[in-house]
């Protein structure tokens, strides 16, 4: 069996660690048009920051092809899927014969057109190992920053590249800071603790023009900069899976096993449409988690083995010096709120289920109990939802429910010998 | 406080250098002794309230703690001790009688001490119980001297029910409602895996532990609690406890504050009553009514079970123990006056009764004499310590021992003597749910087997010393005792020779 | 000198055993046996010997023959008194022995050929047997300087302090024929030496020879004491004699029964046993509990037209069994067995609490 | 010692709708530490005895005297129930698998944090259905490693615990 992976990051990850699960033997080939080892993508603005390092952030260890006997073609570029004969055409020319393929392409940048982009000598995507690289070579500390974009990737390189630069400017169409995972008054709040790190924000504007290193808002407001850094989303990289002829939606289509509509093509990652159960609706969802998890599904999948991923949601861990955003599922029905010193918490129920959550706080712990409510449609009157509303714990469940969790089932115990 | 005040007897001493503050004694001391200031972040003990149970010694994690004698004290006087002193100070403040639990402290002989175990050298070889079997198998019940054979001359096998002991030690009489639920399940678990029996006590017996039936004695007291039908015939042997060695003469008195939930049940009284055991038997005033219940009780379990009968060890004891023998009681129970209790007058445990090894020795020699030895077994109890206590009870002429304290210094009862407070720290002579988990049955199964092991091991040992290689051939082989310290008399009423004879 | 069982003195002893008997009933007189135990010399230390002989007295054979030692005129007036008030005396005279410098101190040794009144009897409501065990208890235990130490019929136990080889030749036991000859030598490991400690110990017609300590003693004492039995030596002879009487006559148990009780097999045995034999063994073993014997010991026992051979359950003594002919040889090494016949169909040393029965082919006579 | 069978616990179920793949995943005999809450005691020394085989210190004292501790086994309780909770090293770790920073990792039936790749995200604290992770004194994430890395090298909690509520049993997993 020849396994090929279009893509090297988390999913591509996932899927080897699946196929070896089930198959020792096949051959894994994994093409990469970027030059790493597998790293950890999100770390790039902890790389900026200092706080880790190239050794560090590989997501693997160093022998991990190797210990899992995979064929590394790096800077190598997919440019066409031959389903009818099971080939993959390189750039260099070469063709790669599979018998499964799967297609991690990730996603790529947007760029919304601006007038005099083209003037801006010194601007920059967030999303690589390079881009992160060429960042830092590019920054340093006179320089005055712009970042299109007060979403997670906008926001986490703010945070990257505070304290190397000059001054970090944000604008951002929206009215509020990190939209996509917070409710309003959430934003607020983070947006106060960003601004007391000197992060100055442009919101409900847009930049109507650059020219040079100044960028007119169309509120009128001109921005000098020195760095332009565009970060206001991502979109599926399906271009070359499109051409193959694979369905493509919001992302590419798989079904929960990570198939395509095209046999022996799996599909995993940024790149695909994930079925979200907190909203019942398929969405892009460019999470780390959930790539590993489609990814690993695929590769057993594609080995023979049987394992469906069919329990998805979005979920975020995100934190700016030292205060903790962590939220869940979708923002829906009715809420119980708690706004204290310590922690400001958002539940949503509907249904009788915990749809969504939003904690932010110093010291936010044992988290996982929330998420694993909604992933797991507990119902609410399984459990005491108003002890558990206070604060994540177990005392909240059924003695029962606790003893499957973390006891032993009487009945089970032998005796002892002496 | 004035006259009142009495100064706590024990003392806590924190090593505050070794102190961590982790709040476990706090956390484990029902007495409320330890407590945490906020304040000035330290732990503080009132030692008023402690009853040196040890529970927070054997908890600290750092040893910071350890609990001694308070060097407070009286102007010394040795007719008057500090103890007699105090007790009046208590009696003329409430007008009541003194209560103590456990056994009798008091510093009266222990001849078990005061007694000493042969050994073979040279004219005849001991024997190596690692090497050669050494049998500690033993059956209780009325031995039949009499041989009846059937027409081809096969010697007819039907004897009295008896109850086959892997080791001759059972555990005593405790009742559910003196101790805890799981105390009685470390009980019937360990007996079930030694092969041995526990015996329910007076508190009747909970359903859940039917299943151990078969190494579990019941006993009819004179409170009749719990006593029905199928109690009877749910154990192996009926025991009528007609007194214990710690209050010979006197009832029994659980409060009602520990007939709660199941123990109400299976005592088959209200919950909150307090649960009287009248002094005697009230249908039993003589010997001839003993024999009558004996007999009643054998009719209610179709003649399959043996029928025990337990005393106080008195000054009449061997007469008693004649009658008994002759009532048609299968198994006789001597208790002697160092026996424990869940709670009796102080006065009362500390004066009245006799050493059981003097009882045993004089009953046993009395059956004999009357040649009604084969008609009982005898068992007795009343602080038998350790497996030598149990060597010499048998020496003596016993069949087997009960063990009752020692059990339940296994399950980590620390002698603090305050049973009657209900609030046992270590989750034994104690009803609160919150304590009663303390003691999990696993464990505690664990450390009376592991117990019982060990005494059956050195018993082993003593009796490969001896040369004796099954247990029936150490019963009432006095020969193989010496007196050590006695006078004439007490040597003559032990049946013994003095050491060097 | 504390005697054996005076003031509760109890001695154990070490000792040779050794025995002949005739399947066929033929008689032989005692050198053969003397020679036998003689041989053995060095496990006796000149303390005590004895010999027992069975089917010497046919001229008397329903008649109880009585041996009795005196220490003194006054004490034979007061035994013989009594005596004379239980029993029509038949005969009676002074045992004949040879003077020989090696036994000294010898009492007074009388003989009597007795039985019980019937009129006793009939007062008493016993058998023969029970009465005249009864009276050589009390004896025994009543009459001071008076030891009745044979009390069967058609047998009769010779004994004295002195190496067993001296004991025969001072009783002139090449003058007595036997079907069937005990013998013992004795090592005490106190040294009392009194006449009547010497060993056999017999009571009626059963004597029993006995090499070995047992650890049960005081048990088994204190029990067959229950059953009017009284040991007043204090050794271990006297209560396996007694055990013996006990079961054998008494209960009415075989002597293999018997076997199963004082030398009963250990509980991990019988539970091998098929249900029946298991069964029987738990029973005697539990209902006699008090007679089970432990510690070392090799004993022969032997009876009216017949002997017993038996070793403690760990065999911690040594006894061989050999067989010639209708001749049985028991003794504790094999050498003193080969010295008065060298040629044997068959010899072999029996397990551990196996006992060894032969009888006289057509019963005893 | 007590021979226990795993049961079909579900343990997985809370986080996880991924089907077992349980004939493909490699049976592996584990030991794991379990908790039995009809005997926990509410004491807290599990705790205490966690903090300190993670210390430094062979002397409690030292190692825990005047310090809040940071134990991976903790003690929920009111005035009824108490228990501890600590990792369930799951057969489907999704703590292995949502770490960013790829620093968590399963080995011979162990989840491990490698705290020199942990950046502090969080993300384990959001997936973690067990709450068994949570930061360290010095900030990479911590959690309970059966004492492999330990200085008592066999789990501290289970030794410590006087009333046998912790147990450390071997499982087929």
């Amino acid at each position: 069996m020849k396994y090929v992976i279009i893509g090297n990051s988390t999913a591509a990850v996932g899927c080897i660690e699946g196929i070896r699960s089930v198959d020792n033997k096949g051959e894994i080939a994994v093409i990469s048009s970027e030059q790493h080892h597998t790293y950890s993508r999100p770390l790039i603005s902890y790389l900026l920051q200092g706080k880790t390092d190239l050794e560090r952030m590989k997501y693997r260890d160093n022998n991990f092809y190797e210990k899992n006997a995979c064929t590394l073609l790096l800077s190598q570029t997919a440019t066409k899927i031959n389903s009818s004969v099971r080939s993959v055409q390189l750039s260099e020319g070469e063709a790669v014969p599979y018998d499964r393929l799967l297609i991690a392409t990730g996603s790529v940048p947007l760029i919304p057109p601006t007038p005099g982009q083209g003037t801006v000598k010194k601007q920059f995507t967030f999303l690589s190992l390079d881009d992160a690289d060429a960042l830092k070579k590019a920054t340093g500390p006179d320089s005055r920053v712009l970042i299109i974009g007060a979403g997670l990737i906008g926001l986490k390189c703010a945070e990257g590249l505070h304290g190397r630069v000059k001054s970090i400017k944000v604008v951002d169409m929206a009215d509020r800071i990190l939209p996509s995972i917070l409710d309003p008054e959430g934003s607020t709040l983070v947006q106060r603790h960003l601004e007391k790190e000197g992060i100055l924000f442009y919101l409900s504007d847009t930049v109507s023009e650059y020219s040079g290193n100044t960028a007119a808002l169309k509120s009128g407001v001109e921005i000098g900069f020195d760095v332009l850094v565009t970060a206001v989303g991502v979109r599926p990289n399906v271009s070359l899976a499109q051409n193959a002829g694979i369905e493509i939606r919001r992302g590419i289509l798989t079904d929960s096993t990570g198939r395509t509509n095209l046999d022996g093509i799996y599909a995993a990652g940024d790149c695909c449409e994930s079925h979200d159960i907190s909203s019942d609706e398929n969405r892009v969802l460019a999470l780390l988690p959930n790539a590993y998890l489609q990814g690993e599904c695929a590769g057993v999948n594609m080995a023979g083995g049987e394992k469906v991923f069919d329990n998805a949601i979005p979920m975020n861990a995100i934190g700016f010096w030292g205060l903790h955003i962590q939220s869940a599922g979708t923002y829906t029905g009715d809420v119980y709120r708690e706004n204290t010193k310590q922690e400001y918490k958002l539940l949503y129920t509907k249904d009788g289920v915990l749809k969504g959550f939003i904690r932010i706080g110093k010291e936010l712990s044992a988290t996982g109990i929330y998420t694993a409510l909604i992933r797991n449609r507990t119902p609410l009157d399984s459990i005491d939802f108003e002890l558990i509303c206070k604060k994540p714990q177990f005392m909240a469940f059924a003695a029962e429910k606790r003893r499957e969790m973390f006891g032993i089932t009487p009945g089970e115990e032998e005796g002892y010998l002496l | 406080m004035g006259i009142h005040y009495l100064y706590p007897d024990y003392e806590v001493l924190r090593n505050f250098d070794r102190c961590i503050a982790c709040r476990v004694c706090e956390r484990q001391c029902a007495n409320d002794v330890h407590e945490y200031s906020v304040d000035i972040k330290k732990m503080a003990a009132d030692d008023t309230k402690c009853v040196n149970c040890h529970r927070c010694v054997a908890l600290c994690p750092t040893r910071a703690l350890k609990i001694v004698k308070t060097d407070h004290a009286f102007k010394e006087n040795s007719n008057w001790s500090a103890e007699t002193i105090q007790e009046i100070y208590r009696q003329a403040d409430t007008g009541g009688v003194l209560l103590s639990s456990m056994g009798n402290p008091r510093p009266l002989p222990v001849y078990w001490d005061k007694m000493l175990i042969g050994a073979s050298q040279v004219t005849n070889p001991p024997i190596d119980p690692l090497r050669e079997p050494m049998e500690t198998k033993t059956y209780l019940g009325q031995k039949s001297t009499k041989i009846r054979r059937d027409k081809n001359g096969k010697i007819l096998c039907d004897c009295a029910p008896q109850l086959e002991l892997a080791t001759p030690i059972l555990f005593s009489a405790m009742s559910y409602g003196s101790i805890s639920y799981n105390a009685h399940e470390s009980l019937a678990r360990a007996a079930q895996a030694l092969g041995i029996y526990y015996n329910t006590g007076e508190g009747g017996l909970h359903s859940d532990f039917y299943q151990y039936g078969s190494n579990t004695i019941v006993q009819v007291a004179s409170g009749r609690f719990g006593v029905h039908k199928d109690y009877l015939n749910a154990g192996a042997a009926i025991e009528i406890k007609m007194g214990q060695g710690a209050k010979p003469g006197i009832g029994g008195h659980l409060p009602g504050a520990k007939i709660v939930g199941d123990v109400s049940m299976t005592r088959m009284i209200p919950e909150g009553s307090d649960a009287i055991s009248p002094a005697p038997h009230h249908d039993i005033y003589s010997i001839e009514d003993l024999r009558q219940l004996v007999l009643s009780l054998k009719k209610a379990t179709n003649h399959q079970k043996p029928v025990s009968v337990k005393i106080a060890a008195v000054h009449n004891v061997a007469a008693i123990a004649s009658g008994i023998a002759r009532s048609g009681a299968d198994i006789i129970v001597i208790d002697g006056f160092r026996g424990g209790t869940g709670a009796a007058p102080t006065r009362i445990r500390d004066t009245v009764g006799i050493p059981i090894e003097l009882a045993l020795a004089a009953v046993d020699q009395r059956l004999r004499d009357e040649g009604i030895r084969n008609n009982v077994s005898l068992v007795v109890g009343g602080s038998i310590r350790n497996s030598a206590d149990a060597l010499k009870a048998i020496l003596l002429g016993a069949d087997a021992v009960y063990i009752a304290t020692s059990a339940l210094l296994a399950l980590g009862c620390h002698l603090c003597r305050s049973c009657h407070s209900g609030k046992c720290n270590w989750g034994i002579a104690t009803q609160r749910p919150e304590l009663a988990k303390r003691l999990n049955p696993n464990t505690g199964y664990q450390r009376l087997c592991n117990l019982v092991h060990a005494w059956t091991h050195e018993i082993k040992e003593m009796m490969g010393g001896m040369g004796v290689g099954s247990i029936e051939a150490a019963r009432g082989n006095r020969l193989m005792l010496r007196g050590i310290g006695l006078t004439d008399k007490e040597l003559e009423i032990l049946g013994i020779r003095h050491a060097g004879e | 000198m504390v005697k054996e069982g005076q003031q509760g003195n109890r001695i154990p002893s070490g000792c040779a055993v050794s025995a002949v008997f005739q399947k066929d009933g033929r008689r032989r007189n005692g050198e053969d046996i003397i020679r036998s135990i003689g041989l053995m010399h060095e496990r006796s230390n000149g303390l005590g010997g004895g010999f027992a002989a069975y089917g010497i007295y046919p001229e008397y054979k329903e008649l109880y023959a009585l041996h009795v030692f005196y220490e003194g005129e006054k004490s034979k007036e007061r035994c013989e008194e009594f005596i004379y008030q239980n029993f029509e005396v038949h005969s009676l005279s002074k045992i004949p022995t040879r003077k020989i410098s090696q036994i000294t101190d010898e009492p007074h040794i009388w003989r009597y050929f007795v039985e019980p009144f019937r009129r006793r009897l009939y007062e008493s409501q016993i058998r023969d047997e029970e009465f005249v065990s009864r009276f050589v208890i009390k004896v025994n235990t009543e009459i001071e300087g008076a030891y009745i130490f044979s009390s069967g019929k058609n047998m009769g136990v010779f004994k004295a302090v002195g190496y067993p080889e001296d004991v025969g030749e001072f009783y002139r036991l090449e003058d007595y024929k036997a079907y069937c000859w005990t013998a013992h030598g004795r090592y005490p490991t106190n040294t009392p030496g009194w006449w009547g400690g010497a060993h056999p110990f017999a009571l009626l017609d059963r004597s029993v020879v006995h090499n070995g300590e047992i650890s049960s003693y005081d048990a088994n004492r204190r029990t067959i004491e229950m059953y009017g039995y009284k040991c007043t030596l204090l050794t271990d002879t006297e209560v396996i004699t007694y055990i013996f009487d006990y079961l054998v006559r008494r209960k009415g148990l075989s002597y293999e029964e018997v076997a199963k009780v004082i030398a009963a097999p250990f509980w991990s045995t019988i539970d091998e046993q098929e249900e029946a034999e298991k069964a029987e063994l738990s029973y005697l073993r539990n209902m006699f509990s008090g007679l089970l014997v432990t510690g070392p010991f090799s004993i022969i026992v032997g009876f009216s037209g017949g002997i017993l051979a038996l070793n403690d359950r760990l065999k911690l003594r040594s006894m061989v069994v050999a067989e010639k002919g209708s001749a049985v040889y028991i003794a504790s090494e094999e050498s003193a067995i080969r010295l008065i016949e060298p040629e044997l169909d068959k010899v072999w040393a029996p397990l551990g609490g196996e006992p060894v029965l032969f009888t006289l082919e057509g019963g005893a006579r | 010692m007590k021979k226990i069978k795993k049961s079909d616990t579900g343990h997985e179920e809370l986080f996880c709708n991924t089907a077992p793949s349980g004939k493909y995943s490699k049976a592996v005999r584990t030991k794991r530490v379990y908790v039995d809450e009809k005997w926990c005691l509410g004491c807290r020394l599990c705790e205490y005895h966690c903090a300190h085989a993670n210390s430094s210190e062979k002397d409690m004292v030292r190692a825990l005297k005047d310090r809040t501790i940071r134990p991976r086994i903790h003690i929920e309780s009111d005035e009824h129930i108490s228990f501890a909770v600590s990792c369930r090293h799951c057969d489907e770790p999704i703590c292995v698998k949502s770490c960013i920073a790829g620093a968590i990792s399963k080995l011979n039936g162990i989840v491990r944090i490698d705290k020199n790749k942990c950046v502090g995200c969080l993300t384990c604290v959001l997936v973690c259905p067990y709450a068994a992770i949570a930061p360290s004194e010095d900030g990479p994430m911590q959690k309970c490693e059966l004492c492999t890395q330990s200085r008592t090298g066999t789990p501290a909690c289970v030794m410590g615990c006087p009333n046998q509520a912790i147990l450390f049993e071997e499982v087929t997993g």
